[in-house]
């Protein structure tokens, strides 16, 4: 049992990763992609966040009474990243749109006979 | 404690109702049914799992939820009044 | 102690509503009725649960936030199940009775034309 | 229990991935998409990353969400079946995330207080920060003053992809002809909108200056604000919006915090310390660090709350022209 709860997190992380990566590799839709992305982007996050962690630990806010805290550093890291995804994943989605506007499809194997729309 | 506990698991498995209400839906709008009383028990999850955890100074993500459910679904909302002209059949799923 | 028992007794009591309210996602037959069982135990459960919490803080900043969470919730909830419900209304859902009763116009009146 | 809710929610985060990959409408993938980071966030709380799951919940729930929504108004919303078999893309993965599975077996055990990780670096900031920052939330402090460099960074990555959009798809005038928009016919929406508009607001500037004490900070503060005229811009219509929030205003606004966060660190430059070294900026160096925090914090969250909020005009402009057409 303790064998499963000291990896169970990782085995999801994985599984999560591979979902994504799944996504990303055998979607034709261009925003489907971009949901696989953000899905490998967060088991990325949970990594961090799953190694940060300790047990019997609290949330690194000072507080009276308590002795041992998680670890603040992965919180920071993931922090940051969270938001710069969304940036980035608005990047995206703003150059599907205007792929949509271009070739009037965001379905990738729609695109190889309209080559010359560029 | 112990109430807290079964509250706390009560919450859980209304959870996983939701979300399985939200994967396998008759009409759109039972999806979304299900993601909004997802949300707003998550909302409730986050407060008594704060103290549950001993630490009730965290209500702000609770509150943060409760907000972000709303805005979700007044998106929702305004999505369908776009892309009602286009698809009037794709109620039925 | 006394604070604790009702504290107990209302987050029980929220945790019971709130599960029927998950099954009677299920159990009923059209949407507009899982909307009237979502939304109604949804805005209870939310109430016992948040109360039954109030009692266990020392009535401090935590009890305002819980109230506010509250208040939120009450103001939110009701609004988004009332918003859906009238969206599908103007999307053309019917409900169970409607639908019926259009079955049965639609059977009759191919009758009428045999 | 801490450990039994971990393995509900983690299971439930995978089922929603199942979901996502199986569903064939966009639509209930966007959705569906939306519980996976509530779930994730939920799952960040478990794990005592309060912050973190504040920002999932606000920025990745909300934002991403919206921001998918007006993407698929704009390319439709079902995905066509491709006609190809897709089993090399599941060899590929199942071979991937095998050897992955067997190499999280030599990872160090979940939550074990000897892992390397806690070693290092991570001792000092639980033990020194609360003296030499004087906070006690310990990720502001690492994040606003030790690895404040770091933070710039990202600052300037949010402002830059506000800059990329606005390229790729512009702003909306805010003069143009006042279309019929928003959800007119919603009266009881528009009542509690308005109730609960100015709450957010409130609440955005809680977050914002008790991220100090609590979970919170600027890049959280600027998302809810933002949330708040991305309600208003939904319920009212976008013309109202962008009359009461100018973009004009957003890209200049963008731009300060930047400014104001580099400028905190040319400052401290010019009072004799290094690049964003806060400990000069008063005569007590703990004094200086809660200025300087609260100057860069400052800086951050009017970045964010622009870049996010000009984004969102930027793909709610392109929505609305789509449905006059």
């Amino acid at each position: 049992m303790s064998f499963i709860v000291d990896y169970y997190n990782y085995w999801i992380v994985v599984f999560l990763m591979m979902a994504g990566f799944y996504i990303v590799i055998s979607a034709t839709n261009l925003v489907k992609k971009v949901v696989g992305l953000n899905i490998f982007q967060t088991s990325v996050f949970m990594m961090y966040i799953t190694m940060g962690k300790v047990s019997g630990g609290s949330a690194p806010i000072v507080a009276e009474g308590i002795t041992s805290y998680s670890n603040p550093l992965p919180h920071v890291l993931i922090l940051t990243a969270i938001v710069v995804g969304v940036a980035t994943t608005a990047v995206g989605l703003a150059l599907i749109v205007r792929i949509k506007r271009a070739y009037g499809t965001v379905e990738e194997n729609e695109f190889e006979d309209k080559e010359d729309l560029i | 404690m112990l109430a807290l506990a079964a509250t706390t698991i009560a919450i859980l498995s209304v959870m996983a109702l939701a979300l399985a209400r939200a994967l396998k839906a008759d009409t759109v709008y039972d999806r979304i049914l299900g993601i909004n009383m997802f949300g707003t028990k998550t909302a409730l999850f986050i407060a008594v799992m704060g103290f549950l955890n001993g630490r009730p100074d965290f209500l702000d993500i609770a509150i943060v939820y409760a907000l972000i459910n709303f805005i979700g679904m007044i998106a929702v909302l305004r999505f369908f009044e776009y892309t009602a002209a286009d698809d009037n059949q794709s109620i039925k799923e | 102690m006394i604070l604790e028992t009702i504290s107990t007794i209302l987050l029980l009591l929220g945790a019971f509503f709130g599960l029927t309210g998950a099954i009677g996602l299920f159990k009923f037959p059209d949407f507009f009725t899982r909307v009237h069982a979502a939304s109604v135990t949804d805005s209870i459960a939310a109430i016992l649960i948040i109360s039954g919490l109030i009692l266990r803080t020392d009535f401090d900043l935590v009890a305002a936030k819980l109230l506010f969470i509250l208040i939120f919730l009450l103001l939110t909830s009701p609004t988004a199940s009332h918003a859906l419900a009238k969206s599908a209304r103007h999307g053309g859902l019917l409900s169970l009775a409607e639908t019926r009763a259009n079955n049965q116009e639609a059977s009759s009146t191919k009758e009428g034309n045999n | 229990m801490a450990e039994f809710i971990d393995l509900v929610l983690l299971g439930m985060l995978a089922i929603t991935a199942l979901g996502v990959i199986i569903l064939k409408d966009l639509f209930a993938v966007v959705m569906l998409f939306g519980i996976y980071s509530f779930l994730s966030a939920l799952i960040f709380v478990n794990l005592d990353a309060v912050d973190v799951a504040f920002t999932e919940a606000a920025v990745g729930a909300g934002i991403s969400t919206v921001l998918m929504l007006g993407t698929l108004a704009l390319t439709g919303r079902k995905e066509k079946v491709g006609s190809h078999t897709s089993w090399l893309p599941l060899v590929v993965v199942v071979i991937t995330g095998g050897a992955l599975i067997y190499g999280t077996l030599d990872m160090p055990a979940f939550g074990d207080p000897n892992n390397p990780i806690h070693q290092h670096v991570a001792p000092r900031y639980i033990e020194e920060s609360p003296k030499e920052v004087g906070l006690p939330n310990m990720v502001t402090s690492v994040l606003a003053s030790y690895r404040a460099f770091d933070t710039l960074g990202e600052t300037a990555v949010v402002f830059a992809a506000a800059i990329g959009v606005l390229s790729l798809l512009g702003l909306p005038k805010p003069d143009r002809r006042a279309v019929e928009s928003g959800l007119k016919s919603h009266l009881v929406l528009r009542v509690v909108a308005k109730l609960i508009i100015p709450l957010t607001i409130l609440f955005a500037l809680y977050v914002q200056f008790h991220g100090d004490y609590g979970p919170g900070g600027g890049f959280q503060a600027g998302v809810i604000a933002a949330a708040a005229v991305i309600l208003y811009a939904l319920v009212f219509g976008l013309p109202l919006a962008t009359h009461v929030v100018q973009p004009t205003w957003l890209k200049v606004l963008a731009a300060l915090g930047v400014l104001i966060y580099a400028g905190t660190g040319v400052a401290s430059l010019f009072l004799g310390g290094s690049f964003l070294d806060y400990n000069v900026l008063a005569s007590d160096p703990v004094a200086g660090q809660h200025i300087g925090i609260i100057v860069i914090e400052l800086g951050v969250g009017i970045t964010v709350f622009a870049a996010m909020l000009s984004i969102f005009y930027a793909f709610a402009g392109q929505a609305e022209g789509k449905n006059i057409q």
